[in-house]
């Protein structure tokens, strides 16, 4: 009974928490329930992996009405390890998130805030496992808005300017989305997402296709941040509550990669569309100008989230350039490179948040000696920044080590070079972090400063640890990437 | 070493001592080229079997490269706080 | 499963250890662990040990010849030593970071696949820039970067390099290349980067005398080395070796004789004595990479004990600079003894070390008929006897007195020092025993009394011609221009050009389009003038207006094509 | 065809260009939440306006009826309009919010403030 109902589950569990939480209204059983959401959220998302890992597709209807009718939530391979991703690491937040919000939040606002939270990766899950695209529009605005609350909780006031301007872009983004939505039910007369690629692959072109095409990819390349539409991104990681921004920066811009790749390969993949224009030409293009040039702004940041936050930009990029490439080895470095990056970065943000803890804001000149008083910290942030760069033995080496083979097999050397050259770009934000955290001597705010509490050190050391881990042994990530991979590349033949 | 500097209150920093090491250095020179009279150097290439060869070809060569590094200092020499600003 | 455990995780492990520990615990992992890697060295058999799958390959961590074991055995000795020499004295970060670095250089020894040696050679390169950093100076910090820099260029190029090769040809062996194709040459350029080839030598004189008096003494044995390993195993006989060899060579004298930091003429020696080593590869024969092995066995030893002896003067003295020392041989003799022993052996003085491996090379050429490589590695080595062999003891340890008193070394320095120079005696006096390592059977015999009477006319009158000349070899206290002037001034230059538009450049690219826009606007609307409200620029507008701008060109772009 | 026979197209167009032109040329954070407002309302009509078949009546089965208008855009822009009011209610309680922090509600004086505190 509940086995079949799993895909239900994985939305609804944190959806029915997240009032719950509003009722209860003391902080820390909001908390409780929280935790117990999320956890079982995430058994739920390996249970369904695992299922569809063993047994194929799994298809879902609601109310036992039919697709294309009724809703149909839909989990292939592709979305389920992106369920995997955002739940697992939704629920590793939690625990250290007690002691993170305690000290960011005033405590009257907590249990608000633990329902956002709740209501954020409802949204999320929700993007990611509905086979309605109407339903994308919906899910899609329930972690928006819940986003928009989770900067706004920010300690420093430009939190509240970073989450209108996020409010705008990201309303405007959701329109387009839906716009191309629309435009695509006018053409195909469906709203089921593989009913809507069948359907299309027989029309012939018209041009509202084209017209839907790019306004979803526009509005989907503002919610994962693509170069240029990114500038909303930088301020928003870098005032949200620590919190925030370690489950925003894993999470929320991985959802939308999703949705571009369920889009471009999944519903046009196999349209007249397509083959008539290459999408990845622009975005291949858009890609590299965001990793170099994100980069190159990230060198130059003072303070520490920002530059991460640059980073965060920088790292799409590549994700997005395996997309573009548009074979298997380019699919899988994108897609692995979603996980690998969701962990690294998840990672940083949460050590950064151990290091406000003790500091507030964390900027470079305060950061200096870190490594003397918060060592723990300190070590984490040196192995997140060596799998930012893309050194041997961390994730980063893995994606890039796909992404450069693609380009390699495509006999496009210059992009393997630009890729690699631009670790060198990563490298000297890295290294100038880890230089002042190691090599200087602590700053005045640090003096008095201690490690962090161990329930922060523990979930953000699990995820250091699987950046190292998941570095050494890929056989699952890079394995699943490459499943999903093929089965993205099938639809379109 | 062979020799060392003027100072009195080494024995190795006599000038006493250094003249008789340049002498005995001196000495050493002369024999190594001398006892190639008695021990034959085999030339692989011809010049190298030569009497003496391979002491003129160290002096030269070295006096070429103190030389040549000293016709290049000029180009590459820089204050050693060149690069501090 | 213990099969393909390879040597390189003792020293890993004992890198955490050293983490790890105190006091006592700390010293008794950081003697035990090399002697243990040691050990476990010598338990690799020949051929592949066993394979794991990494990504889609299967990797061949461990993989035995007698070459590999050769050099694994120097890097472990030279991890014991280096430990002896510094753990009292070095932080505990330096030690950690230096034995993580031997683990990498000991990793790339066994790898049997070049996924493997690309692992442990990014190891090497991370964990060497911590010990330059350890320098602890602001200079050693932005020398640490510098080196960082380059040897990540390195590995990009070497990792487009193997992509390359595992693309193309579908196999990950480390196998015998030729630089024909892209695919090799980027695999060559990027090993020889880490050998400190021409054009980027730079950075081997910039880092390493900028390290701690302890990092240096690690620093000098292993980067280099694994590079000459690397290309012995991947390039044996690639022709180009040899000119390279021979420019290094050369571009390390002229460089040395320049110089006034006394770590820094040690460091351009390595560049010239690596060269050596390179310019073996290139011939290729199995007597000339008998030399190149040999050497740099040798070499890791004598120009560890170097910059061991360089290393105890800044340490009792804080000086580095030929122009501020001398004198010094009255308070530290047994440093002195030790540093002339070290500096005969570079110079292959008969007896020592040097003398019985870099004939070994010079053999190489005369068998394969090379005139002209023959004699310019002779002229070398009278160079090398000029530069390191009488250059470097003349001004640290004697010359005019500095009037310095320093007191000789501390025991743990001394001890290392004097096993060091006695490894360097012992291998010069019996070399058949050390022959009987190198990977090929060796039918060769250095004593020959011709060939030691030729090195001793050669190397003597290079010492007259030191002598005779002093006054133009005076010290001055400067440093010399190389290439890395390129990437520390010029590119500085023009990157903080860059960094300066960068800093607005995105505002301005914004403000610019949105110019373009009022002016349009402002035809058609007069209202909107110079004090319109699109001449001011609105951070929520302006991400707007790229939004509207993206649509439009994807809108006009799909309608056009 | 006659170009009327586009208009509804024609006035979504207008209308959504026009809400973006707000967003981007008005510095007041009000004035860009009701900028957004006009845009979102692009939306509406775009899918309600092919729903509505001419001469067809309410989906509601009946004997002697054939024609009937598409009721699922309609569902549909419901669900819309409801993410609408929510997006500008936060929109307005950020603006409430700023305005307490920073004493104004026009962008480029939040700016000039956070260009200061710097």
């Amino acid at each position: 009974m509940i086995e079949s109902n799993l895909p239900a589950l994985q939305v609804v569990l944190p959806l029915v928490a997240a009032p719950l939480c509003v009722l209860l209204r003391r902080g820390s059983l909001a908390w409780l329930v929280t935790w117990s959401a999320t956890w079982a959220t995430a058994a739920i998302s390996i249970a369904i992996l695992l299922r569809v890992l063993d047994a194929g597709t799994i298809s879902y209807t609601f109310g036992g009405w039919e697709p294309p009718w009724g809703i149909e939530y839909r989990v292939d391979i592709v979305n389920a390890f992106v369920l995997v991703l955002v739940s697992v690491i939704g629920a590793i937040i939690v625990p250290y998130a007690r002691r993170s919000v305690g000290a960011e939040i005033r405590s009257e606002q907590h249990y608000l805030f633990w329902a956002a939270y709740l209501l954020c990766l409802t949204g999320l899950l929700g993007v990611a496992i509905t086979g309605d695209a109407f339903n994308v529009f919906v899910f899609l605005e329930i972690s928006s808005l819940a986003t928009y609350i989770l900067i706004a909780c920010g300690q420093d006031r430009r939190a509240l300017v970073a989450s209108y301007q996020y409010l705008i872009m990201g309303t405007i983004g959701a329109t387009f989305i839906v716009i191309g939505i629309g435009l695509l039910y006018l053409m195909t007369g469906t709203l089921n997402l593989a009913d809507m690629a069948q359907r299309l692959s027989t029309m012939p072109l018209h041009r509202p296709q084209l017209a839907a095409l790019a306004f979803l990819t526009v509005g989907i390349s503002l919610k994962l941040a693509l170069f240029p539409l990114h500038l909303w991104l930088p301020n928003a990681y870098a005032y949200a509550p620590s919190v925030s921004t370690a489950f925003l920066s894993a999470t929320a811009t991985k959802v939308a990669v999703y949705l571009l790749l369920r889009f471009s390969y999944s519903v046009f993949g196999q349209s007249h569309v397509i083959e008539n224009i290459s999408v990845e030409a622009v975005i291949l293009a858009l890609s590299v100008a965001a990793i170099f040039t994100a980069s190159l702004v990230a060198i130059f940041q003072d303070d520490v989230k920002r530059m991460f936050a640059y980073s965060s930009v920088a790292q799409i990029g590549y994700i997005t350039l395996g997309i573009s490439l548009a074979n298997q080895n380019g699919l899988t470095g994108g897609i692995v490179h979603m996980f690998n990056h969701a962990v690294a970065k998840g990672a940083i943000f949460m050590l950064l948040g151990c290091v406000a803890l003790q500091i507030g804001q964390p900027l470079m000149a305060q950061m200096a000696g870190l490594a003397k008083r918060m060592p723990m910290t300190a070590a984490g942030l040196v192995v997140g920044g060596l799998s930012l760069i893309g050194v041997p033995g961390t994730v980063g080496f893995i994606s890039k080590w796909y992404l450069v083979v693609a380009a390699i097999e495509k006999g496009w050397w210059w992009l393997a070079a630009l890729v690699l050259i631009s670790s060198m770009l990563a490298a000297i934000y890295v290294w100038r972090l880890i230089e002042v955290c190691y090599f200087r001597e602590p700053s005045p705010e640090l003096e008095a400063a201690g490690e962090a509490p161990l329930s922060m050190l523990i979930p953000a050391w699990v995820l250091v640890i699987g950046c190292i881990y998941f570095g050494l042994d890929a056989t699952m990530t890079a394995g699943t990437a490459a499943s999903a991979a093929q089965s993205l590349l099938e639809a379109t033949r | 070493m062979k020799q060392a500097p003027k100072s009195d209150e080494h024995w190795l920093a006599r000038p006493r001592t250094i003249r008789q090491l340049w002498i005995v250095f001196i000495a050493i020179l002369v024999l190594t080229v001398l006892a190639q009279v008695f021990i034959k150097v085999k030339g692989y290439f011809g010049v190298d079997g030569w009497f003496g060869f391979g002491a003129a070809f160290g002096f030269l060569c070295c006096a070429a490269m103190v030389v040549l590094a000293k016709a290049l200092g000029p180009f590459l020499k820089r204050d050693d706080r060149y690069y501090d600003d | 499963m213990t099969e393909w455990t390879s040597p390189a995780l003792i020293l890993l492990a004992a890198a955490i250890l050293i983490g790890l520990t105190r006091g006592h615990l700390r010293s008794a992992v950081i003697l035990v662990a090399p002697l243990l890697t040691l050990w476990a060295i010598w338990q690799v058999p020949d051929g592949v040990v066993g394979t794991v799958r990494f990504l889609d390959y299967a990797i061949e961590p461990v993989e035995g010849s007698p070459l590999r074991r050769l050099f694994a055995t120097i890097f472990s000795i030279m991890a014991f030593t280096g430990g002896l020499f510094a753990f009292r004295h070095a932080r505990w970060y330096e030690l950690s970071a230096a034995f993580a670095y031997a683990s990498g250089a000991v990793g790339v020894c066994f790898a049997g696949d070049l996924i493997t040696l690309f692992l442990f050679w990014e190891l090497m390169a991370l964990f060497s820039t911590v010990i330059v950093w350890c320098g602890g100076t602001p200079a050693a910090r932005k020398a640490g970067i510098r080196y960082a820099m380059m040897h990540l260029l390195g590995g990009v190029i070497l990792k487009v390099g193997i992509e390359g090769v595992v693309v193309h040809t579908g196999s990950i062996d480390i196998q015998p290349l030729l630089a024909t194709n892209f695919d090799t040459w980027m695999i060559l350029v990027g090993i020889l980067i880490n050998a400190a080839a021409p054009p980027v030598s730079a950075w081997l004189a910039d880092a390493y005398p900028e390290s701690s008096p302890t990092g240096s003494v690690f620093l000098s044995a292993f980067t280099t080395k694994t590079a000459v390993l690397a290309l012995i195993l991947l390039f044996p006989g690639e022709p180009v070796l040899i000119g390279v060899g021979l420019y290094m060579v050369m571009y390390g004298i002229i460089y040395a004789l320049l110089e006034n930091d006394a770590r820094r003429i040690l460091a351009y020696s390595i560049v010239n004595q690596v060269g050596f080593m390179v310019c073996a590869v290139g011939i290729g024969t199995q007597m000339a990479l008998n030399g190149a092995a040999a050497h740099a066995f040798a070499h890791i030893i004598y120009k560890a004990l170097l910059f061991m002896s360089a290393g105890v003067v800044v340490y009792r003295t804080g000086k580095n600079k030929c122009s501020d020392l001398g004198g010094l041989f009255r308070t530290m003799p047994l440093t002195t003894i030790c540093g002339i022993v070290g500096a005969l052996s570079i110079s292959s003085f008969p007896l020592t070390s040097g003398f019985v491996t870099k004939t070994l090379i010079s053999q190489a050429a005369i068998d394969q008929g090379l005139v002209v490589v023959y004699f310019l590695l002779a002229a070398a080595s009278a160079g090398v006897f000029l530069h390191a062999g009488i250059k470097f003891p003349w001004f640290v340890f004697f010359q005019k007195d500095s009037g310095l008193r320093p007191k000789d070394a501390p025991w743990n320095m001394a001890a290392a020092m004097v096993l060091f120079s006695a490894l360097c005696i012992l291998m010069g006096a019996f070399p058949e025993a050390f022959y009987r390592l190198l990977p090929y059977p060796v039918d060769y015999h250095a004593y020959s009394p011709g060939k030691v009477l030729f090195y001793l006319q050669l190397l003597l009158f290079s010492g007259l011609a030191f002598f005779v000349m002093l006054p133009w070899l005076k010290r001055t206290p400067t440093i010399s221009l190389d290439t890395d002037w390129l990437y520390r001034v010029a590119l500085k230059k023009a990157f903080s050009v860059l960094a300066d538009l960068l800093g607005s450049a995105q505002e301005r690219a914004q403000r610019s389009v949105q110019k373009l826009l009022q002016t349009a606007l402002a035809r058609i609307q007069r209202h909107h003038g110079p004090e319109g409200v699109l001449a001011r620029t609105w951070p929520t507008g302006s991400m707007v207006l790229w939004v509207a701008i993206m649509l439009a060109s994807y809108l006009i772009l799909y309608y056009l094509l | 065809m006659n170009a009327l026979d586009l208009i509804n197209y024609w006035i979504a167009m207008m209308l959504l260009v026009t809400g973006l032109y707000i967003v981007i040329a008005r510095g007041n954070l009000v004035k860009k939440l009701v900028g957004l407002s006009i845009f979102q309302t692009s939306v509406y009509l775009i899918y309600i306006s092919p729903s509505k078949i001419i001469g067809g009546t309410a989906p509601i089965i009946a004997p002697g009826v054939e024609l009937y208008s598409n009721p699922l855009p309609h569902v549909l822009i419901l669900t819309a309009i409801v993410v609408g009011v929510a997006t500008i209610a936060l929109g307005l309680a950020l603006v409430v919010r700023i305005h307490e922090a920073y004493g104004t509600i026009e962008e480029d004086e939040i700016h000039a403030q956070d260009q200061d505190g710097e």
